[in-house]
């Protein structure tokens, strides 16, 4: 703070995930360019490791930051040492994924939430699938780690579609968020019902290894969809392997997010409610 | 009048009859012993009486009462004690805590009371003459003998019915010896009876009241000492009239070369910071006598290259050599029979005919591939000719006998054909009828040129064997002596340290 | 037998324990070198808020650590610590938002909960395991996927949250700066410490470890202490558990992933042998200690993720390397 | 007992196997019997397309633990192959995906990349941790987090993707329905079970397991040999890399995420022992078997994720002690 410029502090999930590391990538470009705040970030060992973020939060109260702009891995478990953080006076922005609407009250903490909308955006996905398949279309969702919230979300959406479209949701499994393992897991339910014809993966890792496991068993008569849009499933959608993912934007988000905390830190009125970042439906062409 | 009877006992492991018929009794306040050849099934029957497994046929009474204890405790119960072959020792755990293994002394809220413990076990030391052992030292200090020591005056401490003693004194120079038999007449005549197994006949008939005599797994006979004599018992445990050594060949054969001499050693082992210097000729057997903790293993060890040398020179065919492992001893030509067989000689999960080859791997294979039938052909040879007891050679070395075991430490190096063999208390353990056959085959090896330095802690052994006997104390060496000088009284003085009296300086 | 260096004037256990406080000090002195370059290379590092963060952050490790350290003693491991943690958590969850309880109840109900799943994973791990002389390895392996199967069941994948506002407070409590669930493993240090070296119970697990036949022939029920150092495993996990769910507040059927590699890392860093029968509950006090402070001090410098993540690796090979030429130049 | 019974027919090495195979076998029949209860229990089971299945999910695994049981066999482990393995995949996956070569020229590029790089770790954990006979649990601890943070520096976090068509080839093709990676991963195992039998090479590594202080003294280079075991565990890290990438067409650097563990399951459970000199390569086969199986079994016979985590535990743990009593029995 020797230059009295803001400090941020940026919690993100696994940088290990390459959602994470570009949204990291996006962030420091935005430090760059505004050159006004200084950005600290940090990520986490693992997706489960709660605790880490939570020291985070406490390592950053340590260091006395001005705003706390975090992507909770717990929605739940998030929420008191958040409060922690306001109660020090410091500008906390939940963004990527909201906090537990009921912890907060319980705690009573009034927190706006930025970003997308997981379970609509898995939605778009699922959408695209039902109108693919129309009514009666067999499908399986892969999802992510079972007891994340993002996982949660995500597969929510994919059953408030399969229960529009009337969908046959003929069996429902974790992998993990991992390419090798969905491509085992996926072959194994591909035998079990080879009647599948539409796969909803809860992320584009997954839905690479869907796809390994279609071209290797040699069929191409089954649809799938993913989610984040990361590069590696570009000619994937470009040669119809893939329906669809979807897109949030998540190199923009981090900045986003930054600049909405900023806004606070300089006086600005505190945010309210939920301030919806941008989600696309990716597609061939 | 017998109170512990054993009738028609049989155990087996796998396809070997450990035992196959024993039949024995025991009186009150007696002193027995059990003598037989290696792997005649002494301490199988001693691991059943004192619960470590059951017997598959037979019967025992303790007592006028059936007996079978299901596990060491309870034979314990009952009054058996024992002290077994094999160490059983916690390295880790300092020499109070060993003492007290079994039942550890508690104060209040069973807490460890550490003071009764160390004056316990100061006690049961002092007891065998271990006066001067810290008891709260870890065990992994003490050397071979001591542990020996540790491991009876355990046994010791307890008031027992039977004590059972599985060669106490394999590990043991005549000191400590007689001092165990000064305390085994005293408990005797406390009215104990005590089992006494070892290879040592002249000890069986110092002590013991009765010998039984076993033989592949079966009891031969029990007879009144002073019904026999060791001649009688050796020709009932090996079934045969034993070869006469032909040892008095007292025609000394000419010194050749100097093979390997050493100046001034002194590892990283020897406290004393001053040198040994020792030479040893092509054809000669060099013996190397010392008390307990004297450094007669740590010269082996440092000629070998495993103890780091600090000083001195070592020199083979009158060339300096360095020997920075024993890769480098071995290329020079050297073997080390190791005086602990299973930490360093075997690998005892291994087949036997593995562990012959395995200082030879070379002429058992081609490019770096197994030949199995050579390897199979030069075991089964060394096997012959050292006698070695055994049911298949792919049976592991852990199913041999103890002295089995040591016969086939030798055969490993053998199948080297060494020029230089070093050998730390090569026969500990090995049966009369084995030792001769040792003896015989390390003075053939002497007679072909090999150049020999034997450790060992039987004076007798190196008498026989030797061409010249170096006396170790304090990790010097205090005199040497040649045949004509021969006797366990000049030995003794010099290993006591009293180097001013007696005997030739070195050099 | 009469040479023998008789000439030492210091009684061997005064030697012993002076070595063995050297024994420490070595796992000591890499940490004490770590604290230096902290204090020194970021500018946070040794303020109260930071010691205090530190110390909240290794308890957990730290408390499932001491239990390791019994397993490890007897020459066993247990890899399932960090599943039963979160099963335990997950039963203690289910109960403290029973409904139609008051918060003590209800706190207390919570607290027997997760010892007694704790206990119950322990025993089992411990049974089948020296009842048939088999890998603890495998068997532990098998209860990391059935702790974590059960947990995952029992809360159907959700996080539990919720919990009484008292249980919240003990979570967040701090006695002069210090937090108390860190006092708790503290406490759990010490009384493993005394039971290691002043019990007969805790001689004998080192006696296992290093001998267990000889043990079995002095006429010991090596079965039962064994089933015993497990138990204390799955207790510590138990444990854990609780303060797990004090310090986040939630019981999560996910936690712990990993964990058992990080409380394994504490125990051998503190210089416990792997393969049984030597080492010390103080050693894991300090390995638990180095994990900590590193992980703290790489992320107040600064470094990115990865860099952390190579660094770590590097300093706990670092750590053990420098304990060996301890050992060496202290045997000397 | 009778002496020399050398009326041995037979030379031992050959009743040796004899042995051996009911020692494999004993694990064998655990597999039969999981074989037997998933084709009466599920439809799917024994179609031809679900046994290549099986045999393609368990290729990766049994790559990795082909090299584990090398260093299991010296009695040490290799915690870090999962890591080593996303390592080599992400340094073969930049060199496969370099601008300006030929598909079969990126492909060599890429297989030499994973392989060295793979080697390169196994050296560095072999001299580590036997020069300094520092515990091996530790060092490839320090691995896993030095070669995963390499990962993921190396690859900035990145999926890399879009390898020539021909590595994909290789990756999905088959002979008779039998994927050729499975066949590479079976012509591994051959391989080590040679050396390890036939060798003097493998007859060192089983002694060093046993007493390694027996074979330094018959004047045999045992560091050498150690680091030997871990540089083979760390090739089979770079084979498995190149499965990975050809069965997948991508690299990521978040691979293999507790395979170790997968992979020192089945050493053990195809009955090596954990603290050396016992074992063979054709249980480790035998151990990845059953893992696949009741991997795919599982999930065929359509228990919910969570019940099928508890009850591969529960399998795993039935199958070692099911091997005791089956190692009893055979050795009456
Ligand atoms: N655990 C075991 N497994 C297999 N065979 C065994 C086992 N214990 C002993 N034997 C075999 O039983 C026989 C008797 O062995 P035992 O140890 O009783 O002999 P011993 O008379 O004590 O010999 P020594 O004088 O060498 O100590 C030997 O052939 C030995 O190989
Ligand atoms: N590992 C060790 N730690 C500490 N002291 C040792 C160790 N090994 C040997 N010593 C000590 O070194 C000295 C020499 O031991 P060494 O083994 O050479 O004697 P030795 O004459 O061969 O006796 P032994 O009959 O015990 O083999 C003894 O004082 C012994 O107690
Ligand atoms: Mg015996
Ligand atoms: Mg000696």
């Amino acid at each position: 703070q020797a230059d009295d410029k803001p400090v941020v502090g940026l919690i993100m999930k696994s940088l290990a995930n390459e959602f994470f590391q570009n949204m990291l990538v996006g962030a420091q470009a935005h430090e760059e360019k505004r050159g006004d705040y200084k950005l600290l970030a940090v990520g986490m060992q693992n997706e489960t490791d709660f605790e880490s973020q939570i020291n985070a939060v406490e390592n950053f109260i340590t260091q006395g930051v001005d705003a706390i702009v975090v992507a909770p891995a717990d929605s739940r478990a998030m929420v008191r040492p958040l409060k922690k953080a306001m109660a020090a006076g410091i500008v906390v922005v939940n963004f990527d994924v909201a906090l537990d609407a009921d912890a907060k009250k319980q705690q009573n903490v009034d927190l706006a939430f930025v970003g997308p909308d997981n379970r609509g955006g898995a939605k778009l996905a699922g959408d695209a699938l039902g109108k693919k398949l129309g009514a009666g279309g067999k499908v399986v969702i892969i999802e992510g780690n079972p007891g994340a919230d993002n996982a949660n979300e995500r597969r929510l959406g994919f059953e408030d579609s399969v229960a529009e479209y009337k969908l046959d949701l003929l069996d429902s499994r974790t992998a993990h968020w991992e390419t090798e393992e969905a491509n085992t897991v996926f072959s194994n339910m591909l035998t079990a019902h080879p009647d599948i014809q539409g796969v909803m993966a809860a992320n584009d890792s997954m839905a690479i290894g869907v796809v390994k496991a279609l071209e290797s068993a040699g069929r191409d008569d089954i649809v799938v969809v993913g989610f984040d849009n990361i590069p590696a499933v570009g000619p994937m959608i470009e040669d119809g392997r893939m329906l669809a993912t979807v897109d949030q934007f998540g190199t923009d988000m981090a900045a986003n997010s930054i600049d909405l905390a900023l806004e606070v830190v300089k006086g600005g009125a505190p945010l309210e409610g939920w301030v919806k970042t941008p989600i696309e439906l990716v597609t061939a062409n | 009048m017998s109170f512990l009877s054993v009738e028609g006992l049989k155990k087996h492991f796998g396809g070997v009859k450990a035992l196959d018929g024993v039949s024995f009794s025991l009186d009150k306040g007696e002193v027995h012993a059990l003598v037989g050849e290696n792997g005649a099934g002494k301490s199988t029957l001693i691991k059943i009486l004192s619960g470590v497994f059951p017997h598959d046929e037979g019967s025992i009474s303790f007592g006028g009462e059936a007996y079978q204890p299901a596990n060491p405790h309870e034979a314990k119960e009952l009054g058996v004690q024992v002290v077994h072959q094999e160490f059983n020792l916690l390295d880790h755990l300092t020499i109070a805590e060993n003492v007290s293994i079994e039942r550890m002394p508690r104060s209040r809220f069973g807490v460890l009371d550490r003071r009764e413990m160390n004056r316990r076990a100061r006690m049961a030391l002092d007891a065998i003459g271990l006066t001067d052992i810290d008891v709260r030292a870890p065990v992994s200090s003490l050397g071979i003998a001591h542990r020996q020591l540790v491991e009876i005056s355990r046994a010791l401490q307890f008031r027992s019915k039977i004590l059972i003693l599985d060669e106490p004194t394999a590990t043991l120079t005549e000191r400590e010896t007689s001092r165990l038999f000064d305390i085994v007449a005293g408990i005797k005549a406390d009215g104990v009876t005590v089992v006494f197994v070892s290879h040592h006949l002249e000890e069986v008939f110092t002590i013991c009241d009765r010998v039984t005599v076993f033989r592949n797994g079966k009891t031969i006979s029990t007879d009144k000492i002073e019904d026999t004599t060791p001649e009688g018992v050796v020709q009932k445990m090996v079934g045969r009239e034993l070869l006469a050594n032909d040892r008095v060949d007292a025609q000394q054969l000419p010194k050749g070369e100097v093979a390997l001499s050493v100046k001034d050693l002194v590892t990283t082992a020897n406290p004393s910071g001053k040198g040994v210097s020792l030479e040893l000729h092509y054809g000669e057997i060099v013996g190397l006598a010392g008390l307990v903790g004297s450094g007669r293993t740590e010269i082996l060890r440092g000629i070998f290259g495993i103890d780091p040398i600090v000083s001195g020179k070592i020199f083979r065919d009158e060339k300096p050599v360095r020997f920075s492992g024993p890769r480098d001893a071995i290329a020079a030509g050297v073997g080390f029979v190791t005086e602990d067989r299973k930490d360093e000689g075997l690998i005892l999960d291994m087949p036997i005919s593995a562990n012959i080859s395995l200082a030879n791997m070379g002429a058992v294979s081609s490019s770096g591939l197994l030949q199995f039938a050579s390897e199979q052909r030069r075991a089964r040879e060394s096997g012959q000719k050292l006698k070695l007891k055994y049911g298949k050679l792919s049976d592991p070395v852990s199913s041999l006998s103890g002295g089995n075991q040591q016969k086939v430490v030798l055969a490993k190096w053998l199948s080297r054909n060494p020029k230089v063999l070093l050998l730390d208390e090569p026969t500990r353990g090995v049966d009369v009828g084995a030792k001769a056959e040792i003896y015989a085959i390390l003075k053939d090896l002497a007679r072909d040129g090999v150049s020999l330095l034997v450790v060992s802690s039987e004076i007798p052994e190196l008498m026989t064997l030797a061409d010249r006997i170096l006396v170790l104390a304090e990790h010097q060496i205090q005199g040497v002596l040649t045949p004509a000088e021969f006797s366990e009284e000049n030995i003794l003085k010099l290993a006591y340290g009293q180097s001013q009296t007696g005997g030739d300086k070195l050099q | 037998m009469t040479s023998q260096t008789m000439t030492e004037p210091v009684p061997a256990q005064a030697r012993l324990s002076v070595r063995s406080v050297l024994q420490n000090a070595g796992i000591g002195l890499a940490l004490l070198a770590l604290i230096l370059f902290f204090s020194v290379f970021t500018e946070h590092f040794l303020t109260p808020n930071n010691i205090t963060n530190i110390l909240t952050q290794i308890t957990i490790n730290l408390v499932l650590a001491v239990g390791m350290t019994f397993v490890i003693l007897i020459g066993g491991i247990d890899l399932s610590v960090g599943s039963v943690m979160a099963f335990a958590a997950v039963v203690a969850g289910k109960a403290i938002t029973l409904p139609g309880f008051g918060p003590a109840e209800a706190i207390a109900l919570a607290i027997v909960a997760a010892t007694v799943t704790g206990v119950a994973c322990g025993i089992f791990n411990g049974v089948v395991s020296a009842y048939w002389a088999l890998p603890s390895f495998i068997i532990t392996l098998g209860m990391l996927n059935i702790a974590r199967g059960a947990a995952l069941q029992v809360s159907d994948a959700q996080t539990i949250y919720s919990f009484p506002f008292a249980f919240e407070e003990f979570g967040s409590s701090m006695v002069y700066g210090v937090p108390v669930v860190f006092l708790v493993a503290l406490l759990l240090v010490l009384v493993a410490w005394f039971i290691l070296n002043f019990t007969v119970f805790g001689r004998l697990l080192y006696g296992i470890g290093n001998n267990e036949e000889a043990v079995r022939l002095a006429g010991h029920p090596v079965f039962w202490y064994k089933v015993a150092a497990f138990t204390i495993c799955g207790f510590t996990a138990g444990i854990a558990a609780i303060v797990y769910m004090a310090r986040l507040n939630i019981s999560s059927p996910i936690a712990g992933i990993g964990f058992e590699l990080n409380a394994i890392a504490a125990v051998i860093i503190g210089g416990t042998s792997l393969s049984g029968g030597r080492g010390s509950v103080i050693g894991t006090l300090l390995g638990a200690f180095i994990i900590g402070v590193l992980a703290n001090g790489l992320i107040l410098i600064g470094l990115s993720d990865f860099m952390r993540q190579m660094i770590t690796g590097v300093v706990i090979i670092i750590a053990v390397v420098l304990d060996y030429y301890r050992a060496k130049y202290t045997s000397k």
